[in-house]
């Protein structure tokens, strides 16, 4: 993180890092919404139980959306459903991302040929990582989290919210300029 | 008075069975940790770690695959997609396209079971986490090429590929900053 | 979450949402609670938010290519559905299942059966408000899901069974790894015990609350651990023998009202705490007594059931869960119908939820076990 | 099986007076039931001693639209006997209608609301029958073997950009002409109970 002076309307500001130090405490700071729609939900609690304790990486599950940063869509999403969960994602406070989890969240996988099923979480929600897997194990569960975290450790977002990010520039993508875990 | 006596009774009781559950939970401070430290502080990968027959991301060794397409018509949906074309000049059967929509599948392996050459297996492979959803659409033939004979009888099966290897590189090769398909908007 | 909050006030009844996002529903499921105060006037049931289709996925797959789909039916009990399924198809082909293969479908669904209840009895006790034996469970739980991924290859959506027998036979040093497991398990049952099932706040949370009569429970359909804790004494797998459980010696625990009424909550915990040990009773019988021999019988790639129709049912963790298959003699099934426990053990809440508190609910729907996809399908 | 099937189907005849079509074919054997005795059958069937079917299992619809009607099938058992017995009643497929049994078995409320709602079957003297798995606002009943699928719901698109689907119905069926018909005839009724709206109409 190379500390950047932005000039605010009154005079000199260290922006970058306070971005960076803002963007450290919310990236081990990751609440993600206890919610689960199918098959993968199980695996989600797996995730936060004693194996893959995600406790490690400050990820904590909330059960309340209002105090969640991240959705996971674990699991098959019917048309009953949709409507929920957007109202879920709406309720959300910002900054939010959403990890579509299994191949019923990616593409709708499996049931591609069912009447009730939405092929894919992203046609209704900006989807921030897809996990493969059907359903994926906890450890691509939290792989999918760092990636997130990632994210978070490049967000401009205090420089956008000051007006004096360019935004020309698209947002930077979570893999660009990141390490494979391994 | 009977009553009151039976209140008190049942604080007695909650506070006796409590300390018999906290007891138990205590006595878990000083066995050994159930956690696995992913992704980094573990003795080996847990890729390595896992038992043989876990059934992870599909992939094709090309060099072994007779193009026979009995994987594709096993899928029950359909998400492995192969073109095989014959080639006029030199009258073989080329496989032009063997892509696996892992973005689809649903790890069942009635594919796997039914590969005549075991040249699709299951790997362990399960990091395959991306931010673009058709990059989970696993293209494993870069430039058409000849299918490969079956095996004859007294022949040796031809060698595979360690399994993991292909799929571990294709996946690899999309966190490149090079690579002109990833970044982009959305 | 859309219509929360609503008073009639000529009624001085409150109407009040509840789901289908809530942390102590299972899955999906949403819950339209008429109260007045404190005490339910009725909480009427919505379901559906999980409804996949997978009846009608039926008559567009062949039978073999079903298999998949039916892991999908109640992802708790994969095995169970895995073997309603196959038994069913049996029957209409009339395939004779080899011994080997019988036994060893046995092993995992009665593995598969302790894996369900420990996360059934982990969500009852966080409902109540205990999260920490929630997490035990969870870990144990780890390590059959450790067991099933050695043996089947995933870790919850098993595969494993085959039209005619099993998919794969057990690795050379599975039985060995089953045998430490169980030697491990058995006592962590009783440190659960414990740890909260004879905890007194937990009995004073179900005790007494919605008490399902015998007559009720049998009117409204109710099957399995539900049924049995309001003092029916009913298994298909001791009374409708199939597979290899006519070799088993095991008991079936009955609601006996210990700490308080039959067919109460606390009854309905307890059956469960009860089949997990029976569960590892049968599972080292079947360590004991594994014959050997084929692990698949001799089916067709395509087979083609001749024209009829067949209910075939296993008994579940859910109880009786059972599998209707219509066949007109194509590779493909005319009609498929799941029955499962579930569906049945919620329509009854609408019933018995007169007249409790609604911190009650969660209880009632927690003890009787209802699983989101299991209700819609 | 068979023979105590047949002689529970036997008992059942005489109690009603009327003479039961008794079929056997592979797997299990069942009997068929005039529509409009279905309900003093399953009255029958439960509360006669020698039957006592105090337990069902489960009642669904199968539809045939080659013989023009939806079958609705129902499973009994009885946990005093040990027996158990499957009726099947043909419904007319382009108006069906069936008393209910929902004061029989209590259970039968929720089989009914969903062989409703995935089949259209008006079960008279129900008292909730509505839909029960899909939402209110849905358009037809998906389980019907001419159903089709809408292009979008609610504005979600029903098949993914870029993957071809496979298509219900007419496609499972090999003779083609006989579908239109009781479709049409199938419109207003599967209208009438969802409130159909006018965005739900547009799709249509």
């Amino acid at each position: 993180m190379t500390p950047t002076i932005e000039r605010g309307p009154e005079g000199g500001f260290a922006v970058g890092p306070i971005d960076g130090l803002l963007n450290l405490a919310r990236k081990h700071s990751l609440w993600y919404l206890l919610f689960g729609t199918a098959c993968c939900a199980i695996e989600l609690m797996q995730t936060g139980g004693p194996r893959t304790d995600t406790d490690r990486f400050g990820m904590v599950f909330r059960s309340t959306p209002r105090q969640a940063d991240v959705l996971v869509l674990a699991g098959t999403i019917s048309y009953k459903m949709a409507s929920r969960i957007r109202l879920l994602y709406d309720q959300m406070a910002e900054p939010k991302y959403v990890i579509a989890m299994g191949s019923c969240a990616n593409t709708g996988g499996l049931f591609q040929e069912s009447y009730a099923v939405v092929k894919g979480g992203d046609l209704f929600l900006p989807v921030d990582v897809y996990i493969p897997g059907c359903p994926p194990r906890p450890e691509s569960l939290c792989e999918g989290l760092m990636l997130i975290q990632q994210k978070i450790e490049r967000e401009p977002w205090l420089k956008k919210a000051w007006g004096k990010y360019k935004s020309d520039k698209p947002d930077p993508m979570p893999t660009e300029g990141c390490e494979p875990l391994r | 008075m009977g009553s009151f006596s039976e209140y008190l009774a049942n604080i007695g009781r909650s506070i006796v069975t409590l300390g018999d559950g906290l007891a138990v939970t205590f006595s878990y401070l000083l066995r050994k940790p159930f956690t696995i430290q992913y992704p980094d502080r573990t003795e080996k990968p847990v890729v390595a770690m896992l038992p043989e027959r876990s059934r992870g991301i599909l992939e094709i060794d090309i060099n072994v695959c007779t193009g026979c397409s009995i994987c594709a018509k096993q899928c029950p949906i359909d998400c492995i997609h192969i073109e095989v074309v014959k080639d006029e000049e030199t009258k073989q059967r080329v496989l032009k396209r063997f892509d696996i929509d892992v973005a689809k599948c649903m790890f069942c392996g009635l594919c796997v079971e039914a590969c005549p050459v075991s040249g699709l297996r299951h790997t362990h492979e399960f990091e395959g986490s991306m931010s673009d959803v058709h990059r989970l659409m696993l293209s494993f033939v870069d430039k058409p090429q000849p299918v490969a004979k079956p095996a004859k009888k007294d022949e040796p099966a031809p060698e595979t590929k360690p399994v993991g290897s292909i799929v571990r590189k294709l996946l690899a090769d999309w966190w490149k900053p090079a690579n002109p398909t990833s970044g982009g908007p959305r | 979450m859309t219509e929360v909050l609503q008073s009639t006030p000529d009624r001085e009844e409150l109407i009040l949402n509840m789901g289908p996002h809530h942390p102590s529903t299972h899955g999906v499921l949403r819950f339209i609670v008429h109260t007045d105060g404190e005490i339910m006037r009725k909480a009427v049931p919505d379901v559906g938010y999980l409804h996949r289709g997978l009846e009608k996925i039926a008559e567009l797959q062949t039978y073999p290519g079903y298999m998949p789909f039916t892991d999908r039916i109640n992802y708790l009990e994969v095995m169970f559905t895995n073997m309603a399924y196959a038994t069913a198809v049996e029957k209409l082909l009339g395939t004779e299942v080899p011994p080997r293969a019988e036994v060893l479908r046995v092993l995992v669904c009665e593995l598969n059966r302790i894996a369900s209840h420990q996360i059934t009895l982990g969500c009852i006790t966080m409902d109540l408000g205990a999260f920490t034996p929630f997490v035990h469970l969870l870990r144990e739980r780890e390590r059959i899901n450790d067991l099933m991924e050695a043996l089947c290859g995933n870790r919850l959506t098993f595969n494993y069974m085959r039209i005619g027998g099993v998919s794969q036979d057990v690795p050379d040093e599975w039985l060995k790894q089953l045998e430490a497991f169980l030697d491990h398990f058995e006592p962590v049952i009783d440190e659960f015990d414990s740890l909260i099932s004879y905890n007194e706040i937990l009995i004073k949370r179900m005790g007494e609350v919605a008490v399902i009569c015998a007559e009720d429970a049998v009117g409204f359909g109710l099957v399995g651990p539900n049924l049995r804790a309001s003092g029916v004494d009913w298994d298909v797998r001791r009374d409708l023998p199939y597979g290899a459980y006519p070799q088993m010696d095991f008991q079936v625990p009955v609601g006996m009202g210990e700490k308080g009424t039959v067919g109460d909550c606390f009854d309905r915990f307890i059956i469960r705490v009860e089949e997990m040990r029976q569960s590892c009773k049968i599972l080292r019988q079947c360590l004991a007594n594994l014959p050997e021999g084929d692990i698949k019988a001799k089916v067709p790639k395509m087979p083609r059931p001749p024209k009829g129709e067949v209910y075939s049912c296993v008994e579940g963790a859910r109880g009786e869960l059972g599998v209707y298959l219509i066949s007109d003699g194509t590779p493909k099934p005319y009609r498929l119908k799941w029955r499962t426990g579930s569906f049945a053990g919620l329509s009854i809440i609408e019933h018995i939820s007169r007249g409790l508190m609604i911190a009650d609910l969660v209880a009632v729907i927690a003890t009787l076990d209802v699983i989101a996809p299991e209700m819609d399908r | 099986m068979t023979t105590a099937s047949k002689e529970i189907c036997k008992k059942l005849a005489d109690k009603l007076g009327v003479v039961l079509d008794f079929r056997e074919e592979a797997g299990d054997p069942w009997a068929l039931i005039p529509a409009e005795r279905w309900k003093q059958a399953c009255l029958t069937a439960r509360d006669e001693p020698e039957l006592s079917f105090n337990f069902l299992r489960s009642l669904c619809g199968v539809d045939r639209p080659d013989d023009g009607v939806i079958e609705v099938v129902a499973h009994l058992f009885s946990y005093q006997h040990r027996h158990a017995l499957v009726i099947h009643t043909n419904t007319d497929r382009s108006a069906s209608r069936l008393e209910s049994v929902s004061s029989v078995w209590p259970a039968a409320i929720w089989h009914e609301r969903e062989t409703f709602d995935l089949f259209g079957v008006d079960f008279t003297g129900n008292p909730d029958l509505r839909r029960i798995l899909l939402p209110e606002d849905w358009v037809g009943h998906p389980l019907l073997k001419d159903y089709e699928e809408p292009d979008s719901y609610r504005g979600i698109p029903t098949t993914r950009p870029g993957y071809e689907k496979k298509k219900f119905g007419p496609q499972l069926k090999k003779p083609a002409p006989k579908k239109p018909a009781p479709k049409v005839e199938k419109k207003p009724e599967g209208g009438e109970a969802p409130k159909g709206t006018a965005g739900s109409a547009e799709q249509k």
